[in-house]
């Protein structure tokens, strides 16, 4: 029934399945037709639908945006993709003030399902093409923001995000884009994931680790590496952030005792920083310790490999922030 | 610019009943605002109030060259544009007393005028932020191969906005139906054009766009209806975007906080002396269309219609709290 | 020596003073000469200082601060107004990545000097119109970020800001301008205070009140309606969001055990968030009971009034939440 | 388009030094950018590179034709700029190779060359987002009354942008000494010209601005050089912005990544035909200005020069990280 899939295939499979079922599904951004997409997601698309449904644009994302929110109010189902979630940051207005607003502003009498698909990630990018956003979105009532670790999830909330009547902000990552995984079968009918909810991929008891896209994969290896010292994590990946999924984490709190979280944004306000502040609120007399947050280090990304390896988090981290909160369980438990 | 004149009011084939509609709706739009402005003063509006007196010409005109399937996409200053396309003064009154009966519910307030239900995608506060709207629900009328066009509103000042440049080349690049309609009354909040824009011709800021243009005396309506049909005309004809610059002026402040410290009395009041209302109406005197006594009649019913619409809004229930938390998804979904 | 001056006046005698001292500043923005400014602040400039040095500019956010910010890197010391902090989401391109990023990926050899003004607020101005961002800019590291709330606060920041090497983004609320406070005369030397540091404004013993700009002014409120029941607050206004000074906020729960904060953004990923993730981390066995966040409900601003006035926090609703802390705290403890 | 040949060189007034120097400075970059290439397949430089190959004209005719004073800002396919701007190969390759010799430190990498000695304010990743620092550039001379002129260098596709456009209205608008020198190489990375603005004609941008502007050959150093002077003089003049159209074509892909699916191997053989450094070489042979000998030499020394800055790079030891948190503010201040 199910096979494994890249997490690009999960979600070329999902592009697919969506456009052949839906003459109003279309595809816009920048040199994802005869290019075949910065990552390689959109190949062969244009050969196969053609221009009217796979537009290469210009090098204009507010306009790209903006176009795919009006084509969305006048009845047709833009799916668009901003390179990297760093080129967002032109379009942002349309994305906050526009794509967010109108079906409040309109009191329900206007829609825009407009999926803006849009990738995180590093690798001797520099400054400007090394960071993340995701906190920065969920932080705005009348978005969706998806950010899939798994090729599953990938194409299961794509497909889900093309069919719903809100703007999603949906977050691949580009270290994500050859991870392979579990996926149905398409003759398995319609993979529609919901685009909510937290889960739960790894059970344990001495800690939660919480984290979503890429950083699910570091707190999956902390937790493998930590259960060789006898210490049992469990791990949770938060797949959507707005809405958050809090009561997984709590749930899983008054169990483990212990919270860390990680990211690859900046700590100060990344997703990590609500996600302390709400469990402390929630779960408070079931803390052992305070919740530890692994997020980036605060200063811009450097070219230079070895400075980089030192910006971003990676399992040791994760291991070295997990001994913290539970060296100081022992040390207030002694 | 295309000059205006009685003499083409039978070239342009309208009845008297079409002549007379376009004056009561201009009177309509003048008295909306005026009790709008009187309201504010009262305190029962608040917030931002941009008033469309003095450019209804361009909003009636170009309204009224439209199809019902066309769609009208326009900037905060949107109120002419509501009223001129069909929505009743009493549901506008009341948005902007914020009751539940506004035509969005107390939700958008004066800039967020809008009524689907005839194609009109409402008022956008953001300067030249709705403009590539329109160029997506163009892409939305071409792709279905619907016939329809969009007219999309905005002033001078937006021209000089980057979303005004991403969404022209967009529509010229794909041939997208949609008229662009500047308003270049002069002044971007209190900001000459000639300090701002390098060129004082809007129309010249399509030809980076190899987009058809023409300039129009804004304050003449049937110039304006005219103009706007030949756009209309263009556009539907699969030609692509055209960009159509009306020469208005508004009468009040940008929005009523103004102090006017940027514009003298005396420019105000040369444009005064030539009152869209004022000339059309005489125009229309004098061809014989109406009498003086029918537009008094007119005006009258305008008022009472205005009147009313103040008292509906003032009679009206403000929104229900327990609605705090509607409109902000469309599909269901854990908010938090 | 000190004498009441307006926040707006604060600022205005800022720019007055930079200006005077140093050919070098000048001022950029739209409607901030012949119009006068759109909240007043610079009204009387053009006039005195000519069209050379208070510059009215195009409709063009984008362009108005990446102007600034290569005036700065040629030399010059812009002051720039952007009319509301909604609108700078469409120039928050130029400002986080070049802005912030300059510094750093060009080795310390360009500096961005460039001060952008902006104002928070609201009072049925609608959906687009009333939001406020200081979450995200806090969350970008090269910004140093500014939200006054007392006109002395607002001189000193601003003349500080001005002669800084770092960009700044200055944070005003258009609520605020009218507020009246006392600032030191002119002639009792510059008013150049740093652009870091939270301050304790009211001491207290029961629960700490954490908040900046407007939000301020309703903890202090909520502090003296408290006092009445006989609740000892402590009030501290963070004054700046980045840095962020969360030892001022620590020493305090250290000596009240309870933390509130209280903000006009929305809750999730507020900066509150920020504050109670490290808090909770940093005094953790200070605190007695969760730390409680109050910021504005998690929706666009609607524009009618009696629904407006339900979204923001108010001083009751900071009451409410601090009783709720405590409340908690009685409740373990008996 | 401004028409090239050999016999313009005498009225160039170019001694025999300085146009060999041209040459010079074009195989180096060739090499340079090969040698990157070459480095890059082995590992030793990761992430993004542009490679400047078959472009070298526009670059070295342009740089040539500045004043020291003058201000250099670019787009991210800046090695060229940084080498004819005077950046030794050393340091260009160190910061490939990510190392503390790098021209910045290996902070910035490729797309962030800078040598603010020189008056080159660097590269810049976000496409036209440098286009607004050069109007700021260009107003800080202007202000300090210093006569110094601001090229920017950014290619077609960059002028889809709205940051485009809102820099060039502001230089237009407060006349500012700015060259904006597009490389319009047919295609932004993939998408070629024609799919994605409106007009082919990239100068004709510069009218909805009131900007002169020419279109000149960008695969002919010499006619870089003059059309560069011309507009330079303009700006230096107090005329205002310049937009200089160069038609150029890059050789290699966009960047390493380039699948290279947009176009065919044949138009890429057609423009690899008319190199422009082997057409320099061909015409200042044929002119008699220098000898193939000479040029061997000059290639030889090139290629010494750029195997030695591999080498350098190779030797130098990365940034020390306990500098990690340097650079992040100007003025000290905690940071978090
Ligand atoms: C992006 C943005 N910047 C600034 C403003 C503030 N503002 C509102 S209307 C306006 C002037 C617009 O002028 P114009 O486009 O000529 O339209 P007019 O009001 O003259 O009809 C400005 C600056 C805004 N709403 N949005
Ligand atoms: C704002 C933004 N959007 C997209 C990109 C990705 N990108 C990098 S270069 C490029 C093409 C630029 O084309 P052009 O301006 O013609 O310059 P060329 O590379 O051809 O010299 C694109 C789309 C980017 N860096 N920045
Ligand atoms: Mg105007
Ligand atoms: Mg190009």
């Amino acid at each position: 029934m199910a096979r494994e899939l890249s997490y690009r295939d999960a979600l070329r499979e999902a592009l697919h399945e969506e456009m052949d079922r839906d003459e109003r599904v279309f595809l816009m951004g920048e040199d994802i037709g005869a290019y075949g997409g910065s990552y390689v997601v959109t190949n062969g698309f244009l050969e196969e639908y053609g221009r009217k449904r796979v537009r290469d644009t210009p090098i204009s994302e507010l306009g790209i945006v903006g176009a795919a929110v009006g084509a969305a109010m006048g009845g047709l189902r833009p799916i668009i993709e901003l390179m990297t979630i760093n080129f967002s940051l032109l379009a942002i207005d349309q994305i906050v003030n526009h794509a967010a607003k109108l079906h409040y502003m309109f009191a329900g009498t206007i829609t825009a399902p407009v999926v803006i698909r849009t990738a995180s990630g590093w690798g001797q990018l520099g400054p400007t093409h090394s960071q993340t956003f995701e906190g920065w979105y969920a932080h705005v009532p009348g978005l969706r923001v998806v950010m899939p670790a798994t090729p599953r999830d990938a194409k299961g909330f794509l497909k889900t995000a093309a069919r719903g009547n809100d703007p999603v902000v949906f977050i691949e990552h580009s270290l994500l884009y050859r991870n392979r995984g579990e996926v149905e079968e398409p003759d398995a009918g319609d993979l529609l994931l919901p685009l909510e909810g937290a889960e739960v991929r790894r059970e344990g008891t001495d800690v939660t680790l919480v984290s979503w896209s890429r950083g699910y994969y570091l707190a999956l290896g902390a937790a493998e590496e930590l259960a060789k010292e006898g210490i049992s994590a469990e791990v949770i990946d938060m797949r959507v952030l707005r809405p958050l999924d809090i009561d997984t984490v709590v749930e899983s709190v008054k169990k483990t005792n212990h919270l860390v979280t990680v990211e690859e944004s900046w700590r100060t306000l990344g997703v990590g920083s609500e996600i302390a502040a709400a469990v402390q609120e929630l779960a408070f007399d079931y803390l052992d310790a305070p919740i530890a947050r692994v997020g980036s280090r605060e200063t811009p990304v450097p070219y230079a490999k070895n400075l980089e390896r030192l910006i971003f988090p990676d399992r040791d981290k994760v291991v070295e922030a997990v001994k913290g909160v539970l060296a100081r369980n022992l040390v207030s438990v002694s | 610019m295309t000059s205006s004149g009685g003499s083409r009011i039978k070239e342009l084939a309208l009845e008297k009943d079409d002549l007379v509609d376009l004056y009561r709706q201009m009177i309509l739009i003048r008295e909306f605002e005026e009790h709008a402005a009187e309201q504010y003063a009262r305190g029962r509006i608040a917030g931002f109030l941009h008033l469309y007196i003095g450019e209804e010409a361009t909003g009636v005109g170009a309204v009224s060259a439209m199809e019902d399937r066309d769609h009208l996409i326009t900037h905060y200053r949107d109120h002419g544009y509501a009223l001129a396309r069909g929505v009743a003064p009493d549901a506008a009154m009341a948005e902007l007393f914020g009751k539940e009966t506004g035509i969005v519910h107390g939700r958008g307030g004066s800039m967020h005028f809008s009524d689907v239900s005839k194609n009109f995608w409402g008022g956008y506060a953001i300067v030249a932020g709705h403009i590539p709207l329109a160029s997506g629900l163009g892409l939305a009328s071409q792709y279905q191969d619907l016939g329809s066009v969009v007219v999309c509103i905005f002033g001078d000042g937006a021209t000089n906005a980057g979303a005004f440049h991403e969404a022209a080349n967009l529509a010229s690049v794909w041939k997208l139906p949609i008229v662009f309609l500047v308003e270049n009354n002069l002044y971007g909040m209190g900001t000459a054009v000639e300090y701002v824009s390098a060129v004082n011709d809007m129309s010249r800021k399509a030809m980076a766009y190899d987009m058809a243009s023409a300039r129009v005396d804004g304050q003449d309506v049937l110039a304006v209806r005219e103009a706007m049909q030949v756009a209309l005309e263009h556009c539907r004809s699969g030609n692509g975007p055209y960009l159509l610059e009306s020469l208005t002026y508004r009468f009040r402040g940008h929005s009523m906080a103004d102090p006017e410290s940027y514009r003298s009395k005396e420019e105000v009041e040369r444009f005064r002396k030539d009152d869209p209302i004022v000339l059309f109406r005489n125009k229309l005197i004098e061809d014989g269309v109406a009498t003086q006594e029918e537009f008094d009649q007119i005006d009258a019913d305008a008022l009472k219609e205005i009147e009313q619409a103040v008292q509906f809004a003032e009679d009206s229930p403000v929104p229900d709290p327990s609605t705090l938390d509607e409109f902000i998804y469309a599909d269901s979904g854990d908010v938090r």
